[in-house]
């Protein structure tokens, strides 16, 4: 990452390492019980309305028996020069001075303009009011607005989270550093594969990571300027 | 000489409904009279017949069944309709991106036709404004009915509040807010100029609380030179000033796709191509007026041949120039090769599109181009068939720029596919019915000819000046 | 109007309504929340640590409780076996806490068996009621039994029921498990002995017959996580895996080679690169000469035609595996099959040494005083088979069933079942045994109850980690070690003296605090709350470094039970073999009705909501099928229609069902969803050996089936085309 | 016609006036009657009365996102010995017999649909007292909101203490 900081603020960016990401799904869960995503249940689901914010892309490459696969687990890349934010007719998407690309429920009008513009397809639209049956909804996050319908939605980084730790770190009078702020995804990966923190602090784990020479990005070529760095398959 | 001409219309006497069924006489013979040509433009609005209130009713009926369909989407959420992940627009876009290329039939035609006095204008002008009007407040309806919270759709409106939100102006969909803002307002204006000495004679006509409202619109006309001065350069500056705004208002709505970075919407060109083919189904859908007002209003004399004829080779022009636009902007494609516009390139050309696609090109060139370069065919009957079927080639078009791209989203692992619900299919023949509906009404409340600019570009038989400008109309009669 | 429109129509979809409506102000009511009590303060997360029970690995968790509700679980970062990570299953456990369709209290049964009327009893009446059952087993009759059916072999319920089934004169507990590969702690399951282990982070090169061991063998978990620092850490060069098995799983999608052998063929596999091994003197450990002619038969040129795996595959593959630097074989074949495994270790050596076979020396020790953990010896093991034989010979008066739905596993035993004059079901949900019961007393779900369970981690030693309720009871229900208890009271004498115990609570913090004094921590108290804090004690081991001395500690007699075959016989109408297998996350159908888990797509086909069939495209296009046709398959035992699913990671002429749908019963997410596989299979294969496959036609039926996918549905779509 | 301009001015203004109480009325009541009549003044500003400061009851102010409204335990504290006779603590110590919170209505809240996450803990650290917010409700007898909580009221507070005004603070 090129651009000059330009505040002490921290970035928040993301590591995924493809080689040790087995695709088992656990993120997919762990995402949506900790940020309140609904089931939209089997007839919606069946329409390509199912709300993942996070998802494993599985690609076949070959033919039996010489078949090859690839997961990818994809999520909001948190681009530095997201697509989805000047189409907002409402701001109710941009930028944060931590580099997350924000997305406000409650200024949301619906325009789906943003998912339409997100070459990562990881914008979710609320086509219903989403519904718990009782008692369900006592699991919900507490911590998380539960969206309704006509609104747009994707990960956050689990913004909770990340305000949580800095007010950890802030009651300790320090900077946040790594392991702070640990996104649901991250914290239950089985494979240690998904690393999180601030790409600002040239110390961090993920700083040190993204510059591996198996670090790539989504979709580089947009000029999009992801946050989530991919580490390549090894081999 | 005008005045004189208005002070003769409004001692003309009472429109008689016989003399709506006057005897036919050609352009070529002498002057008709002002009474004549009073009872036959201002019969639809006396004397609308049965046919009039049944167009009313079923069209209202059409719409009331969208308005229902509407309140069951507002009710439960957009999940009524077939949109989904990836496929977040479809029909709602498409038929917003159809109606206000309709619009560009009126203002823009007749402003052209104005500002270059094309003089077989006279008795389409107001037509076209008509359409204009209607067809933009059609549009314009889908950004708000498309929202996913369309209660809020005024935080498109900046306005000062105390949180200090503001609109997005980066934003393309904020530019569409402000272009079609002020395309109806100029376009309501355009219409409405050239309806003031209209307005007076039928506020002369009619009696009663009509009479009173007639009045109030009419704002105080009395044909004094001034007014009349005043009108025709208030007329001749709108018709300036509103071509710039029709093109810009179609350049928007189209960058509202080019200004994305999806496959083959990302396209320099969309501007020009959507601004053309909007103006191509705006002529198609002008033609497909003026053929059914001339024989549902018996206006055969008013709406001539000729008309048809000049307007068909409009929308031949229009025609190459859509095909021209299409054919370049799928062979840079094809050209360019790249994974994701050959994907959605593909669909279109030869996978679960294609019938649409190429229906699409025989509808807008291969059946009307032809037809319409052979005179032949350049007939009112001609030009009807070709424009029916540009109306449906145009709304499919939009359709096939929309939905392909937006099934075939970069990774492929999110292909989708989209399929219409009765909703949409319910609010896309409601926006038809509508739009009849609204045109119906306004030939019952206003003459569909401008009744004065008719008359201006008649000769003035007694007083000896020179007749008919432009072609004479036998030749055509004949052909 | 589709019926979910209705529902949001008419209101009924209330979460929603009280959640978001504004009307009538709900937030100003909400003042109790806001409430400290001696528990919770409002505002603030308490973590809670307990076990994961949605499987036997037995993962720490700690639970994120807020103002009296449980929202998140995560894994225990301090606990060895799963160091912080958790699964997918294990992530949606707040659902079954949660589930709308749990039993809200016991009930007797009113109308005939299956009518599904019920009427709601208390605790005693219930307790009672079964008590006069078990009374009414003549002691003196040979064939009079009552019978305890579980999946449990260890912890409190083992511990009690063992306990109250031995007292209660002809009393069996009998364990039944469905998919031996979930931590099952018997030899089937490895190869070896239970608390064996299996340090894949430190291995090299892994050969994996058809062990899915990322995600459903063994401790998927753990296994995961040695298979991440396997891949490669700092340090480390990055290991090399090979999976064998029929059927592309999620963890051979994650191999670097796959190899798939004709179905049942995976042993003469390993026993190829075995004999290639010893052929070429690549053997390291020295007693493996001797196997050289026995080995004779199995060579790769005389099994590749059975096993359809070229030559020159074997012999490249078996020259890495001996002279990688750590090798390892991992299997999970059938228990007669395994052998060919462990032979594979014995050849390069690698028993108790690093990124070997971890086999503990002192694991007789672990579990101190406290033999509720041991695994119980005296239990009978049950399958279908054994299950009919027995009822021939036993008349059988009273089941009583715990967390186990044999009817749903072996649908044909649904007859048999029928014929015991009484049962009990201790089950949480309404599934298709507990439909036939007279007697319903519904368990605890994992978070409110009681337990211990012990787990051995790669680390060394072993690990009892405490179930502990994590939040209050949800339910009318008890634990059933609870209603155990009180039914040994109620019948009194003999049980009530073989289970002095209040509850399954005391048992717990006895065997607990116990275990912590015998593994250093001496103070009861201390150790007891220390444990209840962290969730976990472990008894620590190095292992040893050990070998194989002579060829008789290999047991050579291991290699005499196989045959140079392929499993199945050829079947001139059944052209193709289908095979069952257990999916990423529906385990023995037992998480159907969690609504996270069903719309979680499946990592390799992407699908959701359902079950189908895996068919290769070329066998798909000789049979003129298309993705999302409806088709029947059928075996000569029975059929089922389900949607094809074309899939490029099978063997041709292979197909493959996900086990775990098709429930008909079991609560609104689970019922009447797919189709149940079970009945393809004779019921004596539905043991617990082998995941079952058959020769089997796919027959086109009219239709298509309803397939949801969350990504393309298009095969030649699922390509990646950047 | 004067006269008619007039009348229709007046009729507007007084269906918008109207229009406004009324909405504001079905809205949050400013001082909704509490189950007791706690008296905020008595306990904390009267110069004979204990003189509390408001941690002493809201308690976990500067720990958790919610102040907190005391458990009935804390009132009985005192409330067991103190003024037994008074009308109101009897009420209060009949809800304690029954093991009961009393039924506290909500004087300062937001809607769930506006989205925020509002804690108090670091507006505490940042030193804010609580009458910029609350008000005094050391001086009511019955607590009224004094404080109009809107959003621009909260951008106005962030803005001149120059705090980030990010959506993604409060939103999310």
């Amino acid at each position: 990452m090129t651009e000059e900081r330009k505040s002490n603020k921290p970035r928040w960016a993301m590591v995924i390492d493809l080689d040790r990401c087995t695709g088992c799904e656990a993120c997919v869960v762990a995402c949506r019980v900790e940020n309140n995503i609904p089931t939209v249940g089997p007839e919606e689901a069946a329409k390509g309305r199912s709300i993942n914010w996070i998802r494993i892309e599985r690609y076949f490459e070959g033919e039996f028996p010489d078949l090859k696969v690839k997961f990818m687990p994809v999520l909001c890349q948190h681009c530095e020069e997201a697509p989805c934010e000047p189409v907002c007719p409402v701001y109710a998407t941009y930028h944060t001075d931590e580099g997350l690309n924000a997305q406000v429920y409650n200024r949301c009008v619906g325009t789906r303009y943003c998912a339409n513009n997100c070459p990562y397809t990881v914008r979710f639209f609320n086509f219903f009011d989403p519904k718990w049956d009782a008692p369900l909804d006592k699991a919900l996050n507490p911590e998380v607005s539960v969206r309704t319908r006509g609104v747009m939605e994707k990960c956050t980084f689990c913004i909770q989270r990340i305000r949580k730790g800095e007010e950890k770190a802030k009651d300790e009078g320090r900077e946040v550093r790594d392991g702070d702020v640990v996104p649901a995804c991250v914290q239950t990966c089985t494979t240690k594969a998904m690393y999180f923190g601030n790409i600002a602090d040239p110390e961090s784990e993920v700083s040190r990571l993204s510059k591996s020479n198996r670090a790539s990005r989504l979709l580089e070529d947009l000029g999009t300027k992801p946050k989530v760095i991919y580490l390549n398959k090894g081999d | 000489m005008l005045e004189l001409e208005w002070i003769a219309s409004k001692h003309a006497g009472r429109v008689r409904s016989q003399d709506a069924r006057a005897p036919k006489y050609t352009m070529a013979d002498k002057r008709p009279s002002d009474s004549k040509i009073n009872s036959d433009l201002l019969a639809p609005v006396n004397h609308p017949g049965w046919g009039w209130y049944a167009t009313v009713v079923v069209s209202g009926l059409v719409v009331l069944a969208a308005v229902g369909a509407l309140g069951y989407q507002f009710t439960l959420g957009l999940g009524v309709w077939g949109i989904n992940r990836p496929v977040f627009w479809a029909l709602d876009i498409t038929n917003f991106v159809f109606w206000i290329g309709i619009s560009h039939a009126g203002t823009l035609i007749s402003a052209i036709l104005r500002v270059t006095g094309a003089e077989w204008r006279r008795p389409v002008t107001r037509c076209a404004e008509a359409i204009t009007v209607f067809a933009l407040m059609i549009g314009a309806m889908f950004p708000i009915i498309h929202l996913g919270r369309p209660w809020f759709f005024y935080w498109l409106v900046p306005y000062p509040n105390e949180r200090g939100l503001w609109p997005n102006f980066r934003s393309p969909l904020a530019w569409d807010f402000f272009a079609i803002n002020t395309y109806l307002l100029g376009s309501i204006i355009y219409l409405y100029l050239p309806l003031i000495p209209d307005l007076a004679l039928l506020r002369d006509k009619s009696r009663g609380a009509l009479r009173r409202i007639y009045g109030v619109f009419s704002l105080g006309w009395r044909g004094t030179q001034l007014q009349w001065d005043r009108l025709e350069r208030a007329v001749r500056v709108m018709a300036v000033v509103i071509i710039p705004v029709a093109v810009s208002v179609h350049t928007i709505v189209s960058w509202d796709f080019a200004m994305t970075i999806r496959p083959m919407w990302h396209s320099t060109m969309f501007g020009p191509y959507f601004v053309a083919g909007a103006i191509f189904s705006g002529i198609a859908a002008l033609i497909l007026a003026m053929a059914i007002i001339r024989r549902v209003f018996h206006l055969e004399e008013y709406l001539r041949p000729i008309h048809f004829n000049n307007l068909g080779l409009l929308l031949l022009t229009m025609s190459l120039i859509w095909f021209y636009f299409t054919f370049g902007e799928y062979l840079t494609s094809w050209y360019g090769n790249e994974p994701e516009e050959m994907a959605v390139f593909n669909s279109k050309i030869s996978g679960p599109y294609a019938p649409l696609f190429w229906g699409t090109v025989v509808c807008c060139f291969a059946i009307p181009a032809p037809m319409l370069a052979i005179k032949r065919f350049r007939t009112i009957k001609g030009t009807m068939i070709a424009s029916a079927l540009v109306v449906i080639g145009m709304w499919f078009e939009r359709f096939l720029i929309i939905v392909p791209t937006l099934t075939h989203p970069r990774f492929t692992f999110n292909w989708g596919s989209y399929k219409p619900t009765w909703v949409e299919l319910t609010l896309t023949a409601g926006t038809f019915g509508y739009f009849v509906l609204l045109y119906a009404i306004f030939t019952r409340l206003f003459p569909i000819i401008a009744v004065w600019e008719y008359k201006e570009g008649l000769p003035l038989g007694e007083h000896g000046e020179p007749t008919i400008v432009g072609t004479p109309d036998v030749e055509y009669e004949s052909a | 109007m589709k019926r979910r429109e209705f529902i949001i129509l008419s209101g009924v979809g209330a979460t929603s309504a009280s959640l978001l409506s504004a009307c009538g102000h709900p937030e100003e009511k909400l003042i109790p929340a806001f409430i400290p009590d001696e528990e919770f303060v409002p505002g603030i997360d308490y973590w809670k640590a307990s076990t994961c029970g949605m499987c036997p690995a037995g993962c720490g968790i700690i639970v994120r409780t807020r103002e009296h509700k449980a929202n998140k679980i995560e894994g225990n970062p301090f606990h060895p076996v799963n160091r912080g990570a958790l699964c997918a299953r294990g992530q949606a456990g707040l659902e079954v806490l949660y589930n709308p369709d749990r039993i809200k209290g016991p009930m007797k049964r009113v109308g005939e068996r299956g009518d599904g009327k019920w009427e709601e009893i208390s605790w005693d009446e219930g307790i009672k009621m079964l008590a006069d059952k078990l009374r009414e087993v003549d002691p003196t009759a040979y064939n009079d039994q009552a019978l305890f059916v579980t999946t449990d072999s260890r912890g409190v319920t083992a511990h009690v029921g063992h306990r109250l089934m031995e007292a209660c004169r002809k009393g069996a507990y009998v364990v039944w498990p469905l998919f031996n590969e979930v931590g099952a702690e018997t030899s089937y399951s490895t190869g070896y002995r239970s608390a064996t282990v299996f340090d894949l982070a430190n291995s090299t090169y892994l050969i994996s017959f058809g062990a899915r061991f990322l995600e459903t063998w063994h401790s998927p978990v753990m296994y995961s996580q040695a298979y991440g620092e396997f891949r490669g850490s700092s340090g480390k060069t990055r290991g090399r895996f090979i999976h064998v098995e029929p059927r592309m799983s999620m963890t051979a999608a994650n191999a670097d080679e796959w190899l798939a052998p004709t179905p049942g063929t995976e042993y003469l596999v390993a026993l190829g690169l075995a004999q290639v091994i010893v052929r070429e003197n690549l053997y390291k450990s020295p007693a493996s000469a001797a196997f050289g002619n026995e080995l004779g038969e199995y060579a790769p040129e005389n099994t590749a035609a059975i096993t359809d795996i070229p030559t020159e595959k074997f012999i490249r593959l078996a020259r890495e595996f001996a002279k990688a630097e750590r090798p390892l074989a991992i299997g999970a074949l059938p228990a007669n099959a395994m052998p060919a495994v462990t032979l594979l270790n014995t050849l390069v050596d690698n028993l108790n040494k690093k990124g070997g076979v971890l086999l503990p020396s002192r694991h007789n020790e672990y579990y101190g005083p406290l033999k509720m953990l041991a695994p119980r010896d005296s239990f009978m093991e049950l399958s279908h088979t054994k299950f009919a034989e027995a009822r021939k010979m036993h008349a059988w008066r009273v089941m009583m069933i715990h967390r186990f739905n044999p009817v749903f596993a072996t649908p044909a035993i649904r007859e048999e079942i029928l014929t015991i004059p009484f049962i009990a079901s201790f089950s949480t949900f309404m599934d298709e045994t507990t439909e036939l019961a007279d007697l319903v007393l519904p368990d605890h779900s994992d978070l409110e109850r009681w337990d211990l369970k012990s787990s051995y981690p790669t680390s060394g030693g072993m690990v009892v980690s405490v179930t502990q309720p994590v939040i209050e009871l949800q339910c009318n229900t008890r634990q059933t070690a609870d209603v155990l208890l009180a039914l040994a009271r109620d019948l009194g004498g003999e049980a009530a003296a073989a289970l002095p115990y209040e509850s399954a609570e005391e048992i717990v913090k006895k065997g607990a605090a116990d275990f912590a004094a015998h593994w250093g921590q001496p103070d009861a108290e201390t150790a007891w709350s220390e444990l209840a804090e962290r969730g976990f004690a472990a008894a620590v081991e190095e292992f040893r470094a050990n070998t194989y001395a002579t060829k008789d500690q290999l047991n050579t007699t291991l290699l005499s039970g196989l045959q140079l075959k392929a499993a199945l016989e050829e079947d001139p109408d059944y052209p193709l073999t289908a095979l069952i297998y257990e999916q990423l996350w529906q385990g023995d159908g037992s998480f159907a009705n969690l609504p996270a888990l069903q719309e979680l797509p499946d990592p390799m086909t992407s699908a959701m909501w359902g079950a189908w069939v895996e068919i290769n495209p070329q066998t798909a296009q000789s049979l003129g099928l298309k993705d999302g046709d409806l088709v029947d398959v059928q075996t000569r035992t029975g059929a089922v229609r389900l949607p094809a699913l074309l899939y490029p990671g099978i063997r041709p002429n292979v197909v493959a069902i996900p086990f775990g749908q098709g429930h008909l019963a079991y609560g609104r997410y689970a019922n009447q969803r797919g189709a149940n596989p079970a009945s393809l299979f004779p019921p004596s294969q539905s043991g617990p050996h082998l995941e079952s496959t058959s020769r089997a036609r796919v027959v086109k039926a009219a239709g298509r089936g309803e397939l949801t996918r969350f990504g393309t549905e298009l095969q030649e779509q699922m390509e990646k085309r950047r | 016609m004067k006269r008619l301009t007039k009348s229709v001015v007046v009729v507007c203004a007084v269906v918008v006036i109207i229009g406004i109480v009324l909405l504001r009325a079905s809205g949050k009541p400013e001082a909704p009657r509490q189950p007791i009549e706690f008296d905020h003044w008595q306990h904390v500003t009267k110069e004979e009365g204990p003189q509390l400061e408001c941690t002493f009851c809201h308690e976990n102010v500067d720990k958790s996102s919610h102040a907190t409204i005391p458990n009935i335990i804390t009132c009985m504290g005192c409330h067991e010995s103190i003024l037994t006779e008074s009308g109101e603590v009897q009420k209060l110590a009949a809800f304690a017999e029954r093991k009961e919170q009393p039924p506290w209505r909500r004087v300062y809240w937001h809607e769930p649909e506006a989205n925020v996450f509002y804690t108090h803990k670091p507006h505490i650290r940042a030193g804010l007292e609580c009458i910029t917010c609350h008000g005094k409700v050391g001086e009511m007898h019955r607590v009224r909101r004094e404080v109009d909580q809107t959003m621009g009221w909260c951008i106005d507070c962030h803005r001149t203490r120059s705090v980030s005004i990010d959506c993604y603070v409060c939103h999310r």
